[in-house]
């Protein structure tokens, strides 16, 4: 059937379906809330911004319907946020509470750097993954919820009663609930209801958020390229119907106007800008053991990293990814292993070669939430400390984390003109939410200055030794092989100038001094970071990584309040750039809010004897000699704006009492 | 993958390298140690060669035996106890014009770096490894290593001792994608230059096995294969390597052994009496990893650059722009 | 040929030994100094202490020599402290400085706590060997030197010129230079002269240090209590004519009269007494990977631990034997695992293993140089952070260190005891110090409340959960297998109270908080740690592990020359004792001297924005916010108190200009 | 080692154990997972040898597969991945009276749990190892594992794998102290549940490679062998399992295999084609290591501390005492 004519058959079949369906929910004075008038007289209700989740079992397709509807609303200009809802199991049982998967966007008319809060509307594809989220505490009160109707009349009469209950509830906790034929409206489409009900919530979305179908039909060319068109023109065809449904039944439009970003944006998670990041830094071989979830870079690499000469190589495991990685490196061009906490905790070792013998190197490490296998889907920022302290005997290596999307991608360049530049391990930072969060960032002009040169094959002068130190900076001439009269034994052991197995103290003490200097001297190259907010005040938020756009969110939304907040974001956590204390000093409090561990200061058993601080905390406490506090979370979650704000407001007040 | 060929064509032409350019510092093995003479065997074979020094990489983990790049004049990576083969395959993959070896121990080799061993093999690039297999731990001084004779004593085992050794040519040979096993001893010189020359040959990744003595801490070990030339089997074909009149002389227990065979070399390998010595198995045939992963093509950074600017493509929005309302 | 005989023999030879030689060197008013007196009425002059060295090419006995010449001494009744001076290879080339190996023993008429300073007495078997310790400063100005004089009348011309090179740069640098004709004497004796002549040269010792040679024969029948008599008879044959040759030719005699220690005294390393607690503490299994220098706690082990039913298992790697002392820990007693930085970085992954899963644990790391390969054989304190911080995600466990030989032994039973009442991993941080140094210690007396109980295979209560924590301490009771009724999953994966898999953020969260909890309950078990030196002051020194005795010896040096200092020593690194901020504050200023890298702070290129601190101080910074300064070194040695007091004096005066 | 050996016997005494008193959680394994046959299978061998669950132990590592222990109702022990083998081995040591399992996959084995593995078979400790071998990493949502055939496409191998997969078996049958061997397919669930049988009943490391399908990843990888019943060929022996009538009546090809014939359980291992199903190779004479290594008697409290008072007797010095100057 051409889409023309799946066009007709779907207008034909319009005009049989059921009569539109009204909010069942608490009634309200606001006529668009409480869906009075009929639906044909929607009135549009203009809003700043409005977080919306789609939630389905595994293989359902809410995934994919979530990116497009993130995608199509950045076509339009908006500030969007995508984050993903991962199951906990690969194919859980249907209608479970493990299998909820899903997307959360946040669209906006300003940009987003973050998840938000709580949902403003969740189209569900059956109660249970609904009521995930719902226990989750992941509907804000008032919530709009599109289920799937099918539910309230299927054969089985345990389901029909979980339904009814379900909705019962959701009607208690202040939501506004409409059941949705939507198997019933796509089987008038497609045979097989189950791949195709996402693209006609796809289409309700549309509808209900005002997106131009036009963007939405491109946006689905687009995403299933690589398919038939007869896929895609059955895809549009059921987003049409989900569109003009919405029209037509329901009494809820909203419109998000779009803001005045106009640049070619990009459009990918954390990851897969890692992986662009590498390609552009001029990196050639990527070593890793799959593990999540660092592994979807891995993925996208193996897929393109040959169109730029470059290699991924699948090792046995994290150790020999580690040695392939330095070998290669030590051969030519700095090379990239990308891996999580566990096999972060693997390479220990392996990095300590590198630092020891200078060889550049840089390490990816998505973290994930630990200890041990601990939670491989979900988010923590807990390897800071690890990072910065790993290592037997003294390792100083460089540790960065990139706080949003962008930073991702060009975290890689940095990192690697780092690594060539000192020939030191560059450790990267990055964790499960940056590695699965969308958010469109200005598509960058690619320049030749961030690939790696050649390898150096020139001859090495005369005499030249190996590790020739400068005095000042620690930096000395590598030794390429291939480069004649460069013959030298590289060791792992402690070795003097020319690179010869050195017991004598002197020259241990030499070499720790330099591979040590080599740091102060990067950091010398280091500005100061900006603050966020006001230069000074009552309070200071100190952050890094992933957290960056939900700490800052929350000082705006404090700030507008009154509150004399600020926040610092840090890229770089070993070294740290200049500039910190006097910044710490200008607030009359510092704390740090993280993703991690930190045991709280009013429980019984802790005092300021052994409390365990957050991580980066403790790195500034150290430091700085400020008494700074922590608030962290260990929820698996990226850490929600409000909780940021309720968080500051109650130290606020402990100690503003 | 810069060659300055030019140079090496010139050096080539202008002098020929002597044994002298392939030494590195003065060994520091002990009197007796079967090290050294595999260090002889190997300069012997890079002056044969005419390897130019720079292009010549000699990695290894941690042990006695793995000192052996400080001896020599070339470039050396002793990394860590282990990780050998994964280092030399790193550099490999991107420096094929590099004559790359790998020296282990029977600890390093088959204890610690055991996963790294198997999948080298499986990996099939065009490495030589030398495996000096003295039957003990030398640097860590006397512990027992898994090829060590069942019941021997050692500092972790007084009482001697408990399990029957592994054996590391029989192991290879049950790696499905195995290119290349031999087994040669410290104590006949002439045969352990021609196998590993012959393993240097071979394109794809070449397991030698050389039994070396330690007599700081497993003397005797070997003094029955020593004493007693019976004991050796000398394995020659015409793909493998040859025997000289004056070896067949000594050395009266020969079999022509054809490497191809890989059932036979696993009968040959499963007993140390005789103790085989030769190429027990080849197979030129095996890719390489190498250059089944090699770039297809010199990558320019225009070229990288248009590619980079596709994958942009592949992700680009449009926004419509401006706020409309 | 009897002892009788060979006596008779003896005392035949003695008539024709050559002319007595004195010292070359400046000649002195001190009259036993100069040596103008001849050798028979040599006057005794008393010393409160001495440091002698002993040493060799590798294999030549210098150790053997030493040891017991210390183990004389202390049977005496002497404070004694041998150390290790241990070759840089296995078998160096004869008369290289590399091959230097020998021992350090230092006598006194108290208890000794440390290696000391510099030799007043060194024993050389070669001009080589001697030469190394000459450039590492290892000979005091006015150094009594015994050296072997054969080398002098040597055929090879080179070996002459070196020697007598030798002499004269001795000669100059102030020392008392006795040239011996050991050989030669020996050859009377025996007709391998390798093999014996340390034996003559203990003879020589006991000679000038008036020792009792009642006690060296017993010493000599003990020590080669493995071999033949007649290899005894012969070692003490050689004993006496060394004695009689140094009361006959030599102009110096001293006694250092014993102190009043009458209790019985065990004489081991560190690393024997490691082995030692082990099979006090009751654990059985010890599973380990060979590696310098731990690998010689597990060779005790070996020969000694099946007597208590233990047995030491030879993983393929240490990650394998780190899971393996999981594994029977996990079905029964607590395990230990014990080896050095490479192999602690390995272990990080298994350790947080049992972090996550609450199974007991002990982990030994003898520290060495590092970083990497490093030294092996060589002192440092590198590992703090990393046994602090190591692990992916929040690792909490208790660290430690023994601070001298007697603390190796209690510190596998208190590790033990540790471990199993709060099923955590405990981390013992021992070095390559104390793994060779030998100081005498009470003997314990054997109790059985040190042995771990036997495997409790008693029925788990009906409904009981395996993560059953207490919301006050964090323990729970730990179900073994055998255990009827207490069947569960033991896993990595985040978990609840009933060791499900759970994603659950209250759940994670929950789980997280009582491992951290039982940090904090064993700390209130802790007591504050006892200031040595006087109460408040200009200056704390504080410090951990090896280092206590030079660090206490310094502070004695220095408040006997009227400076307010004082020093704290931790064996708890985490959690730490309470108390400490009091101390902390009761100093002017505190500084730690550590054995691991810090920066200058007066280096160019270093600032307080980057120097990177030593690792006790960088935990105390944090924890008390206090401006903590360190002195460190990495010279691959054990600290000398002499090298601390300098530091001390150079920072009083620094500061208080 | 105290064995409440009267409570195991009144347990036997009172009641048998069913199929359900070892059923732990609901599995999560995919509809069609090979995953689900193994646990019946193990389930049913559970229920007719009556195993206490208190005293069986089933040790995984990490995949899709080792999430097994928590669908058993026995103790379990789910640790890191690779690391299954010498968690088992720990256990083991001291707890000879568990039955000790381990449940594996082809990533977790033959990649990651490569020296454990090899280690493992050399220890031969008296355990039961499982490993699931779909071909492909499940858990981490389909990257090529060390079997994983060649060509076969993954996210990691979006073209293809490179290499020829190793043979679990194969491997395993080079190493000297080898002593149970056996192949099995997750769809022929009688003679799955036999060979398991008789890798619990043999006294020492028993590997068992089972193939396993993994519809989620690598569907139909094992179609032709599944569908054609002349791909397989089925292993008979007195010391091996038998074939049931109605089993021969499918599966025609059939060969009896002597088990302890290592030279034809290597020649039969060489080959997929037909795919060998049965027990390989047995040895019932090769020592523990726990038997090698275990106590020899009771250690209570006073013969340890007498032990220890020897200990210290050897380094004890009386010193002379008080100052004599
Ligand atoms: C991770 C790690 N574990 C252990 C060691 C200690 N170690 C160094 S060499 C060695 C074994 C040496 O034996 P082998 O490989 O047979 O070499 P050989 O000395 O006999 O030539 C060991 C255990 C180490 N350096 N690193
Ligand atoms: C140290 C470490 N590296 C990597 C991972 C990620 N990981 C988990 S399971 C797995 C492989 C699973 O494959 P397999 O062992 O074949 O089991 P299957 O899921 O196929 O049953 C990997 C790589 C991990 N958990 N830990
Ligand atoms: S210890 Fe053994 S292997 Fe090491 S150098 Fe000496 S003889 Fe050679
Ligand atoms: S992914 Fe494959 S192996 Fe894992 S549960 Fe599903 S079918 Fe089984
Ligand atoms: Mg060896
Ligand atoms: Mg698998």
């Amino acid at each position: 059937m051409s889409t023309q004519a799946l066009k007709k058959e779907h207008a034909k079949k319009q005009a049989r379906r059921p009569a539109a369906k009204k909010a069942k929910g608490p009634s309200r004075p606001d006529k668009s809330r409480r869906g009075q008038s009929g639906p044909e007289d929607t009135p549009v209700v203009t809003m700043k911004e409005h977080i919306i989740e789609i939630v389905s079992d595994s293989g359902e397709g809410a995934q994919r319907c979530g990116q497009a509807f993130g995608a199509i609303a950045a076509r339009m200009g908006n500030g969007v946020w995508t984050a993903e809802i991962i199951p906990a199991e690969i194919q859980p049982p249907a209608r479970s509470a493990a299998g909820a998967s899903g997307n959360r966007i946040r669209v906006a008319s300003h940009r987003v750097t973050n998840w938000g809060d709580e949902d403003d509307l969740i189209v569900a594809f059956n109660e249970q993954v609904l009521l995930s989220r719902l226990e989750e505490g992941e509907l804000r009160p008032g919530c709009i919820v599109l289920l799937e109707d099918k539910w309230r009349t299927d054969n089985d009469p345990e389901i029909v009663a979980a339904f009814t209950e379900t909705v019962e509830r959701l009607l208690v906790d202040d939501c506004r609930v409409y059941e949705i034929p939507m198997e019933t409206e796509c089987l008038k489409y497609v045979p097989d209801p189950r791949r195709g009900k996402n693209m006609f919530v796809l289409g309700l979305l549309c509808g209900i958020y005002s997106l131009d179908l036009d963007i939405a039909r491109e946006q689905i060319a687009f995403a299933f390229a690589k398919k038939d068109q007869a896929i895609i023109d059955n895809n549009i065809l059921l987003l049409e119907a989900g569109h003009d449904w919405a029209e037509t039944n329901l009494d809820i439009k909203f419109r998000i106007p779009p803001s005045d970003v106009s640049k070619p944006q990009i459009v990918v998670n954390g990851n897969i800008a890692l992986g662009l990041g590498v390609m552009a830094s001029g990196m050639e071989v990527c070593a890793m053991y799959p593990i999540t979830p660092a592994t979807s870079a891995s993925h996208y690499l193996s897929e393109v990293f040959q169109n730029v000469g470059g290699v991924v190589h699948q090792a046995e495991d994290e150790i020999a990814a580690c040695a392939f990685a330095i070998g290669s490196s030590y051969a030519g061009k700095c090379a990239v292993t990308i891996t999580s906490g566990p096999g972060f905790a693997l390479k220990q070792e392996t990095i300590g070669l590198a630092v020891m013998t200078e060889i550049p190197l840089v390490v990816v490490n998505v973290q994930r939430g630990g200890p041990s296998t601990g939670l491989p889907t979900k988010v923590e920022q807990g390897d800071l400390l690890f990072a910065c302290f790993g290592g037997h005997g003294d390792n100083p290596k460089v540790v960065m984390a990139p706080s949003d999307i962008e930073d991702c991608f060009y975290s890689m360049i940095t990192a690697r003109k780092i690594a060539e530049a000192f020939n030191m391990v560059v450790v990267v930072l990055s964790d499960a939410s940056l590695a699965s969060s969308q958010q469109p960032f200005p598509r960058p002009n690619v320049s030749e200055d961030w690939l790696a040169p050649p390898v150096d094959q020139s001859a090495v002068p005369e005499g030249a030794m190996p590790y020739d130190w400068d005095s000042r900076t620690g930096l000395a001439r590598r030794f390429i092989p291939g480069q004649p009269n460069g013959m030298h034994c590289l060791t792992g052991l402690a070795h003097d100038r020319r690179s010869r197995v050195a017991y004598d103290p002197d020259i241990n003490q030499e070499g720790i001094l330099h591979r040590s200097r080599k740091l102060a001297a990067f950091q010398k190259t280091l500005k100061a970071p900006d603050v966020f907010g006001g230069d000074e005040g009552d309070l200071l938020i100190v952050g890094w990584g992933g957290t960056r756009g939900a700490i800052e969110e929350a000082i705006e939304r404090l700030r507008a309040d009154g509150h004399k907040v600020s926040s610092l974001h840090l890229t770089f956590l070993q070294p740290m750039p200049p500039g910190i204390k006097e910044v710490l000093e200008r607030f009359d409090r510092v704390m740090t809010v993280e993703s991690n561990w930190s045991d709280a200061a009013d429980d019984d058993i802790i005092d300021e004897d052994n409390r365990r601080y957050s991580e980066l905390a403790w790195l500034l406490r150290a430091r700085y000699l400020v008494d700074i506090d922590c608030w962290s979370e260990v929820r698996g979650q990226p850490i929600k704006p409000g909780a940021i704000v309720r968080a500051i407001r109650e130290r606020l007040q402990r100690k503003g009492s | 993958m810069d060659k300055p060929l030019t140079e090496c064509a010139l050096k080539l032409l202008d002098e020929e390298y002597t044994l002298d350019d392939y030494k590195g510092l003065v060994p520091r093995w002990c009197t007796g140690c079967g090290d050294n003479a595999i260090l002889a065997a190997v300069q012997r074979l890079c002056r044969d060669e005419q390897l130019p020094p720079e292009k010549t990489v000699f990695v290894s983990g941690i042990g006695c035996s793995s000192r052996f790049p400080h001896y020599m004049h070339t470039y050396g990576f002793h990394g860590l106890h282990g990780r050998a083969m994964p280092v030399a395959e790193g550099i490999k993959m991107r420096r094929p014009d590099l004559n790359v070896f790998v020296i282990t121990g029977d600890g390093d080799c088959c204890s610690i770096g055991t996963a790294h061993w198997i999948h080298a093999i499986r990996y099939n690039m065009n490495i030589t490894v030398l495996m000096h297999d003295n039957g003990i731990y030398g640097l860590t001084k006397n512990q027992a290593s898994p090829t060590s004779p069942l019941g021997i004593t050692s500092r972790t085992t007084p009482g001697g001792t408990y399990l029957e050794p592994i054996n590391p040519v029989s192991v290879s040979l049950g790696i499905r994608n195995v290119s290349f096993v031999a087994q040669a001893v410290d104590w006949i010189p002439e045969m352990l230059h021609d196998i590993i020359a012959e393993a240097f040959h071979h394109k794809g990744f070449s397991f030698v096995r050389i039994l070396q003595r330690c007599p700081e801490f497993l003397d005797h070990r070997f003094d029955d294969w020593v004493q007693e030339p019976d004991w050796m089997l000398l394995l020659h074909h015409e793909n493998g390597v040859r025997i000289s009149p004056d070896l067949a002389k000594i050395y009266r227990n020969q079999e022509q052994h054809d490497p191809s065979d890989r059932n036979r070399a696993r009968e040959i390998a499963s007993t140390n009496h005789p103790m085989p010595v030769g190429v027990l198995y080849r197979d030129p045939g095996m890719p390489c990893y190498e250059d089944l992963r090699k770039p297809d093509r010199l990558y320019t950074p225009d070229i990288v650059k248009a590619a980079i600017e596709e994958e942009f493509d592949k992700f680009t929005i449009h926004p419509t722009g401006h706020p409309t309302g």
